[in-house]
């Protein structure tokens, strides 16, 4: 269990764009999160600041940890990242090998290390997918493949960027179990407010890289003209006037 | 290594553009009697692939990074021919957008590069038997190829004399050509594990 | 990766922006083939008075330009490890002649400064519109403009591909990193492969039949 | 307007793999269909073949005339396929040449190439774009170069492979205004349910390569049944139990 205390943050690309700025956040341990806002909002700038993945102003602590060069090779022993492309992820011959990438640096033996694979691979239901190549693999088993090497970490902090997206129903519904199973402090960034409200007791409403509202998240989606405001719609399950025709 | 402009005498650089540029004219006209339109993006994709891979040096650790010109794995993909054309292009964007080589030795760094990675380094592959190591020698002999054109050509350009020349590049190139041998041996191992099919003509 | 940014000063506004790209890759040959070739076929060895006049004419382009002088000479730098190497490798076969490569050293930097100016006034599609007009082999003009348009996304696909190695471990040896720079070049090339392929289709659906005018 | 009509439509990959299995549909000149079905169902498979991109057995014909090798090139002039990813349609370096590439095969002289390539630029509200590059854009505004570039060839028949794909909430909204006012047959492949209560009159329900149910969507999305044994959720406008929490 990890929790997250950014001071200050900001960040800015070098054409001088601001992608965040002065974030103050504080997720509890074993909390679950959604950060919402429109596209270039600066959700996944801030997924990467705390993976440590871009140098930032201000300040993240991770369970009292300062991030700092020194510290993140240790910080990101308890951590993962889950991208948003699955292919930016695997790039091993093998599943298994990408499920086990990186585990030796968890001091673990490589009798350890393949259990642990293993074990992961079966909580995605993907027993028996070992030795093939996750290229050949379709697009939500991939996503499953992404998350098993999440599991395989046993990761105190999950983050998570658009965990839903390309998904078809099933997938997402596959996702969202695995989701509720997990445990730890998990992050997710998404446009997906269904799953929001389906998944995380508190959400952070970004926009402009600025926290906007952090709150429950049916408190916040059901305001129409804060969602408009900042580009978002109410979802369907919590609006009154669906624009259903036909 | 790519070498920039100011380095080379213009006698020198008439003679190694007036080479390339022959052989790019006749590479062109060959290429379009068989060429098929769907190879026409796939040549552009693979040369933004082949730019990047240029500038893309990887840390291996000990302060050493390692990066590729790419000459051989495109040739044994899609052919010398081809791939000399590709080669040639990125080498022109390299020298235009990131200054890495320069323009009026582009013709010298056509011949040195592009020309030996892929008709010499792809047909001294395909004469030697065995595969995985006659990567690794392919590789080494025509980096020894280019050692010998770079020397020659910065020799007769004044720069340096011929045998301190030779000496320095015969060493510089015949170790990072067999590191791109054996890098491109593993590129090609890690395809034949996940898309066999794009190496039909390896095996 | 910083140096992503390729032709980052071509969208500014300035005299030398505005002027027509043909006349800019003409008068930036001109210059460098005077530098490269003509001063010393014309008998020069060091024309200090040439150079002299050469640097003034493309510091006043430069100036002139709004490119930032930071830039132009990080940029123009790129030249000192080629150089350092022959310094280096002369000095200990005992053939340095210093006024020799000092005006080595002059012609290169002048000749990146200049190449340089160009590009950082004109977008690479100017470039390629106006060799087009030129009667540049079609096939290489749309090579350049695909190369162009998909190094971007190579670079956010590298960038993302490093960031997952990065967060999954700390350090790794020297051999298997190799082995992970090997994935990874091999991944992209498998990319570049299928990508070829949906942009054909996309080409195909508007009408393209491998015909290149 | 284009009618489309096929035959017994089947398809397999070259890995022997079934991706459609004698389809047979009749979608009439200017109606709007969605076609749904989970992932791997053959949904973009259908697109390619309808697009003359992949080569099946059995027939198609649009407006009447038989695709084949011979009039493909014709057919093409009157359609349009709106890909996946923008990346794969964006191949030029600037917008308008992206816009307008290819319209010379439509017997346009070039004065009226550049017209028509403005107008449709000014249409998805991107005038000034010219001569920006795609990458410079978000990915919200490479969408809508991808329908100018349908829109610049005014095409009677448009097929769409995932329109709503990662776009924010505002993104998408924008989409389908455009596409409300889009004429001609408009066929999409989607797993956004509620995008296809809002914007098709007919949807086919497609599974394994094979149709299912083709009708009106409110009356098939609603069925649960039938739903959840093609690896669907009957959307949150149309259920009775939403699944929402805290």
């Amino acid at each position: 269990m990890s929790r997250i205390q950014t001071r200050n943050l900001s960040y800015s690309y070098s054409a001088g764009i601001q992608a965040l700025q002065e974030v103050e956040l504080d997720l509890s341990s074993g909390s679950r999160t959604a950060l919402v806002g429109p596209n270039g909002a600066g959700k996944t700038s801030l997924l990467l600041a705390l993976a440590g993945l871009i140098r930032v102003s201000g300040e993240i602590q991770i369970n009292g940890t300062l991030l700092s060069p020194d510290s993140v090779d240790d910080l990101r022993k308890t951590m993962s990242l889950v991208f948003q492309n699955p292919d930016d992820m695997l790039f091993m011959p093998t599943v298994i090998e990408d499920v086990c990438f990186g585990l030796e640096t968890l001091g673990l033996n490589e009798q350890q290390i393949l259990e642990r694979g293993q074990e992961a691979l079966a909580q995605v239901e993907l027993e028996g997918y070992e030795n093939r190549s996750a290229h050949h693999l379709s697009y939500g088993e991939r996503r499953k493949v992404c998350l098993a090497t999440c599991l395989a970490r046993r990761s105190s902090l999950v983050l998570f960027d658009e965990p839903s997206r390309e998904l078809d129903p099933h997938g997402r519904r596959n996702f969202i179990d695995l989701f509720q199973q997990m445990t730890g402090t998990l992050v997710l960034a998404t446009h997906d407010l269904e799953l929001v409200l389906e998944t995380c007791a508190q959400m952070v409403l970004i926009d402009g890289g600025q926290v906007v509202i952090v709150g429950k998240p049916k408190a916040i989606l059901v305001d129409q003209k804060l969602m408009e405001h900042h580009r978002l719609e109410v979802p369907h399950s919590l609006s009154r006037h669906p624009h259903v025709h036909c | 290594m790519h070498i920039p402009d100011g380095f080379l005498n213009p006698q020198v650089t008439l003679v190694s553009g007036g080479i390339s540029a022959t052989v790019l004219v006749l590479t062109l006209r060959k290429v379009n009697q068989t060429l098929k339109p769907e190879q026409i993006p796939l040549m552009g994709l693979l040369a933004s692939f082949v730019f990047m891979i240029q500038l893309f040096s990887f840390p291996v650790g000990v302060g050493t990074s390692v990066h590729l010109s790419g000459a051989l794995l495109i040739s044994i993909l899609v052919g010398p021919r081809i791939g000399f054309i590709i080669m040639t292009v990125s080498l022109v964007a390299l020298a235009l957008l990131f200054q890495h080589g320069g323009i009026f030795s582009l013709g010298a760094n056509t011949l040195n590069i592009a020309m030996v990675g892929c008709f010499g380094a792809f047909g001294i592959y395909k004469l030697l038997p065995g595969k995985r190591l006659a990567l690794v020698l392919a590789g080494g002999l025509a980096g020894v190829i280019s050692a010998i054109l770079c020397a020659v050509e910065l020799s007769l350009s004044g720069m340096l004399d011929l045998s301190t020349a030779l000496m320095t590049m015969m060493l510089i190139y015949s170790v990072t050509g067999a590191i791109e041998g054996f890098i491109t041996m593993l590129i090609l191992d890690f395809l034949l594990k996940v898309k066999p099919e794009l190496l039909s003509h390896y095996s | 990766m910083k140096q992503a940014f390729i032709d980052r000063y071509a969208r500014l506004t300035s005299p030398i922006h505005r002027l027509s790209t043909g006349f800019k890759i003409k008068f930036t040959l001109l210059l460098l083939a005077l530098l490269l070739l003509g001063f010393p076929l014309l008998g020069f060895t060091i024309a200090l008075p040439g150079y002299g006049i050469y640097t003034f004419l493309i510091l006043t382009i430069a100036l002139l330009s709004r490119v930032p002088f930071s830039f132009l000479l990080t940029r123009s730098a790129l030249v000192l490890p080629f150089s350092a190497l022959i310094v280096v490798v002369n000095y200990f076969s005992g053939n340095l002649a210093l006024a020799q490569m000092s005006e080595t050293l002059i012609k290169s930097l002048l000749s990146i400064f200049t190449l340089l100016l160009l590009t950082s006034t004109t977008p690479f599609h100017e470039i390629l519109k106006q060799i087009s007009r030129w009667k540049a082999p079609g096939l290489l003009v749309i090579i350049l403009a695909f190369m162009y348009r998909y190094f971007f996304l190579l670079v956010a696909e590298i960038e993302a591909l490093e960031r997952a190695t990065k967060m999954r471990h700390a350090s790794v040896s020297g051999w298997k990193r190799i082995r992970v720079y090997a994935n990874i070049v091999g991944l992209l090339l498998i990319r570049s492969f299928e990508r070829a392929e949906k942009v054909y289709d996309a080409m195909r659906m508007r009408g393209f039949t491998g015909d290149l005018r």
